[in-house]
């Protein structure tokens, strides 16, 4: 999971230490910091390739670097991620290939989705990484009945699911919880709660003071993590994992962290906070924090951190290119993969315009307003 | 052979269904321990257990919410949702959702549930217990919907549909759950979801028809033919995908068309076949296209049999197009 | 609210206690036992009535006569109830006709909805009882909305809406407990916990152990009460309005009872449960208990039940005889009343039907299984 | 008289109304301090207050089922969704609550609510940010369904809506909120719900459309008309109460039909159209009723401009139908 080869090189002073922070390797602590910077590299590139006008839409994951990481880095191969579209970090650290992200935020002919969904609508079973749906708080309750069958056919796999502050008020954050707490499903619940949902604050969202607290009327265990500390995380999601594993049921982890940047591309903060606010936030960058915590152990170094970007960089710019290079997916993909065998009706809507429209000048235009 | 009822056919096909394959399983409210408030699961608790035959919370979002993720996961679960009127709080789920997974995730992902529910009037249900949503799910691209008219195809058609890689909005006209008995082979069988069936052929006047209502038509039918008229009765058993060719063979034969449907008349299923026929055929059509269907109303409860087609309103339609 | 009108006859017995329980006066602890009364009569009698086939559903609050009038007995007339269907001695309490509820399960010519609704399906906008739904937990959000309204527009009243352990899980609740706290609605959430959904019992509805719980997820206050005790429910009831009153917001009652009769007229509850378990219950008969506490205050005697009883007895009788003489609603009352003004395509529908139908023979048929 | 986009008259409704009547009442997600992602309630939180114009926590069944007590008990809410796509979580309230309110209470309780939300494509939105889920509430009695195509109808039509006494559907079409100005009056006025508005006439062919597809039929109905074709163009402006003597008036006339809708076609709302005609003016008809219209899909994202009605594809339609 490691992004850059040379791992070996800070071991020297690294060894100095008896023991390194919750049992982590060396190369495992690299791999949570390169994942992070990873995440924010890929969020500020696509955000940039947005307002340059050459993707239609992005959300970034600015600031929640941690909960992403932290979380997903707790994980094994066979469990499973039902993601929200804030997760960028988790798909890349599950090894859902870059190019192949790429290629979403384009929408092109090599997109696995043949530009079906918009970007930042990641799929990866393979990594078992679950379609994204734009619907908020949908994979809560899908994440459970995935938990559910793999308790049923007694296969040893978790399930995490990612949401936010705004996803709890949502039908199936409910639903999610209690067939989970009552079907005693290992199932995780990781409760982004980074302050707002768009332009609502978590106090307009709802009046309990701690998100965790929201277990209780379940019958769950619910504990609240400081979102920005990467390894309080990983930490938390392991003892989740634990209880899930045994059969002790599901956990909901309030990761309490900060949306950092705008909602999405169409967002405009400053319409609804403060940048006082931001820049207060701003000061526990989980990436800095975490940063400050590998300089201590004498792994990182400035050296250690700009050769992990550049390479990063390298690997994001070549992404771009080839996605950007490729064309629109053919017209032909639009009719297809709705079921398994194509309908006489969609067949003949697809005849119909492929006949007669492919000469006609059709035009591109529109743009996202969120 | 077997002589059984709607009811029993459908619950015959879970428990073959659940014994041919460990991977399917069944949940929702009441189903386990009570075996449904109808019956439809009665037995599959004590055969299969409390994994496999799960008594949920009160949530439909919970219930077909969770069946996506345990078909994503690859169990074959069949939920049921208590009565077709409470579908409503899974509606999210099921458009946003459970229709879109293969389509959206490039068949990465796929949730081939198959969500039973009764619907329809005729039990003195009121409001809340006599709906006809069939026209929601047949406008939601990636569901397919499916309505058995009597117990073999019930039996059949359910097997399909769990057998299927899509999912299915499998929908039971309760009125007939009990109404009747039919011969039923014991062995396995399916009847494949896609063709239509034609019930009765006539050269006359073609009425299309499904669920319940395929009754309604042979009453009227049988009267019609008193008068010496053929009524061709299509029973279209699938209404997504649609038998487009079945019925257009049948109007371009008899040049007159009439379909019944429970529903409230505006937007119903009905109008897709009359559109349908009007977008394909209309050359062929000697008279007006009617549709003898529900009312533009909320379901009532004490004059529910004015309200839903009666046997007496499909054959003044039948005169009206024959005397256009 | 009184149902005997000699309030009288049993004062001097009365007057030796110095001070009557919740500072209540006699007459009003009469008014709640017959109330209590009349609702057990109620169902009792309508049960029979679709045993008889006479009318064809019938849903009893058999053994949850406590949880009914020890609520709406704290309410005032400004105030609102949003009800499930298992509150007709609310219905009566607050003043609801005979009548009319009769009406209503005949679905006669007189019906105020003139048969358009099920058995059990009251409505009344002059006692602010909500028409009713079928559907679990809707009522719980429009109630908050209510409340939100009352408080926008100044006025002083309280909305209490009842829904049962199954609502819990429904959509509605979660978004109606979190509502109401965010905006801190002026709203009571009476949870009539009677242990089953039907068939499902309250371990399998959720794995929370005390539902008023379910409070802590929304920051608001919950508390769990006898609710087979009247004066226990009337007095959490009083704490409940007095917080909404002075703007605390919103509270969660959860009353704990035992559904004692079937689920409706179409269940069998031998199918899940034992006898020794509803016998065990009845021992608590909410009746039962506030007539022994009404005997130790002597207000209690048995000439004064059974001439209740006599006078309850006579009402419903004459109410049934009344409902069951009136004719079906005319066919006309089918298509009108769904709008303001009648559309052109339903009227359409109407001519068709009315013109032509009315001399063919169209016959009912059909019976309600749940 | 002022230049506005359909989405400034649609914010200009609502301060207009909210001035008019206290009891008017805002509510939805970001429309508060925000003022609406799309900003179409923009500084109405600055001049009408917190209590008047409230930012919800995100649940749109919440959204809805407050609205319906809040009318119920005497204000007029007009909450918004933020995208129609997301309108389903609320979709038991409205089609169980809110469109029954008034019928099954016999008319004691009304819930008159007007529910705004923007849909459809063009904006580059994908499947959960482009859907146009009309048919369901045309389809469902008790609502009415509105929709507007210009800057005009949409202050006037808003106007009536927040007026009425029934709960309204009125669906703003996104695609067109900013795409063209138009002079609209500064002075009150009101457009009835119920008449269709006949944008063009013609004798030729009758397309009937509505939202930002009037657009589209006009593009097309232009190059028609360098054909030397009149084409009649109907905006139907509302969807349910549907305006069905305009329709059939337009096609007795034309005696061709064609109907342009970017819903997946299938049950859509084009269907209950054209079986509309079907059942009462066929005898007029001298040619097929063709549906133009989205696909049986849900919607995409890089090729949604193949996927939604194109001037083209409604060319080609007219040209079909005069050469039948
Ligand atoms: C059901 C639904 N309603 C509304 C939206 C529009 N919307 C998209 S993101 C968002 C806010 C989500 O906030 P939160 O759950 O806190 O997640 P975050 O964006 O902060 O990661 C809203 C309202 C949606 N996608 N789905
Ligand atoms: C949304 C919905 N789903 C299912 C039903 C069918 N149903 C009617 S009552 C009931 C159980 C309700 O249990 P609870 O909320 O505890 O109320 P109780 O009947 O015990 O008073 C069910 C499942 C319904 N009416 N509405
Ligand atoms: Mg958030
Ligand atoms: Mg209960």
């Amino acid at each position: 999971m490691s992004i850059t080869q040379d791992q070996g090189k800070m071991s020297t002073t690294a060894k100095q230490h008896q023991k390194l922070p919750e049992g982590l390797t060396e190369s495992q602590l690299k791999a949570i910091y390169e994942a992070m910077l990873l995440t924010r590299e890929y969020d500020d590139r696509c955000l940039k390739l947005q307002r340059q006008g050459r993707i239609g839409f992005y959300a970034g994951s600015f600031g929640e670097e941690a909960c992403q990481i932290g979380t997903a880095f707790a994980l094994r191969e066979q469990d499973w991620i039902f993601p929200s579209y804030r997760q960028p970090g988790v798909a890349l650290l599950r090894g859902v290939p870059l190019q192949s992200m790429m290629n979403n935020l384009f929408g092109n002919s090599a997109d696995v989705v043949e530009g079906k969904q918009m970007p930042v609508h990641y799929t990866s079973r393979e990594h078992h990484f679950l379609s994204i749906s734009s619907v908020i708080g949908t994979q809560v309750i899908q994440a459970v009945g995935c938990a559910m069958a793999a308790k049923i056919k007694k296969d040893e796999a978790v399930v995490l699911t990612y949401f936010g502050d705004g996803g709890t008020s949502s039908n199936d954050f409910h639903s999610g919880m209690n067939f989970a707490a009552t079907f005693k499903a290992p199932c995780i619940f990781a409760l982004v709660n980074n302050q707002y949902a768009i332009s609502v604050p978590v106090s307009k969202q709802t009046s309990v003071e701690c998100l965790a607290d929201k277990a209780k009327a379940y019958g769950m265990t619910g504990i609240q993590v400081d979102g920005n500390d990467v390894l309080a995380v990983y930490r938390a999601t392991k003892e989740a994992m634990q209880r899930a594993k045994v059969g002790e049921g599901p956990t909901l982890l309030e990761l309490k962290t900060y949306r950092a940047g705008p909602h999405s591309s169409s967002d405009d903060p400053t319409r609804y906070r403060s940048k006082e606010e931001t820049e207060k936030w701003l000061k526990r960058d989980p990436i800095l924090l975490f940063q400050k915590e590998l300089e201590s152990l004498g792994i990182w170094t400035e050296a250690y951190e700009a050769d992990v970007k550049a390479s990063i960089q390298n690997k994001i710019s070549e992404a771009i290119k080839v996605a950007e290079s490729l064309p629109q997916p053919p017209w032909e993909s639009l009719f297809e993969g709705v079921y398994s065998n194509d309908p006489q009706a969609l067949m003949a809507q697809k005849e119909d315009i492929l006949t007669h429209e492919s000469g006609l000048e059709l035009t591109n235009e529109g743009e996202f307003p969120l | 052979m077997a002589e059984m009822t709607l009811l029993q056919a459908i619950n015959t096909a879970l428990h073959e269904e659940m014994a041919r394959d460990e991977d399917v399983v069944v949940l929702g409210e009441d189903v386990g321990v009570n075996g449904g408030v109808f019956r439809a699961t009665e037995g599959l608790y004590q055969k299969f257990g409390a994994e496999r035959v799960m008594d949920t919370p009160l949530s439909e979002s919970g219930i077909i919410g969770s069946a996506i993720g345990m078909a994503v996961y690859g169990l074959k679960p069949v939920p049921e949702i208590q009565f077709a009127d409470f579908i409503y709080p899974a509606f999210d789920q099921i458009v946003s959702e459970l229709a879109k997974m293969r389509y959206r995730s490039g068949g990465d992902f796929t949730s081939p549930v198959v969500v039973r529910t009764p619907y329809g009037g005729g039990i003195r249900g009121g409001h809340y217990h006599s709906q006809s949503p069939e026209a929601y799910f047949c406008h939601t691209p990636g569901l397919q919907v499916v309505i058995p008219s009597n117990p073999y195809d019930a039996k059949g058609l359910l097997k399909s549909a769990i057998r299927g890689e899509d999912p299915v909005i499998f929908m039971e006209p309760k009125k007939i759950y009990r109404a009747f008995k039919q011969d039923v082979p014991q062995e396995d069988y399916v009847i494949p979801i896609g063709p239509a069936n034609v019930v009765r052929s006539g050269t006359d006047v073609s009425v299309f028809c499904y669920g319940s209502m395929v009754q309604v038509a042979e009453k009227a039918a049988n009267k019609a033919s008193e008068d010496g008229y053929q009524v061709e009765i299509v029973d279209l058993r699938t209404l997504y995908p649609l038998d487009i060719q079945t019925i257009l063979n049948s109007v371009k034969k008899t040049g007159r068309a009439i379909v019944v449907y429970e529903a409230p008349k505006t937007c119903g299923y009905g109008a897709e076949i009359a559109a349908t026929i009007a977008e394909n055929a209309i050359e062929y059509l000697e008279a007006p296209i009617i549709r003898v269907a529900g009312l533009d109303t909320p379901f009532p409860y004490t004059l529910e049999y004015v309200y839903m087609p009666h046997p007496a309103r499909v054959y003044r339609a039948i005169q009206d197009v024959l005397n256009f």
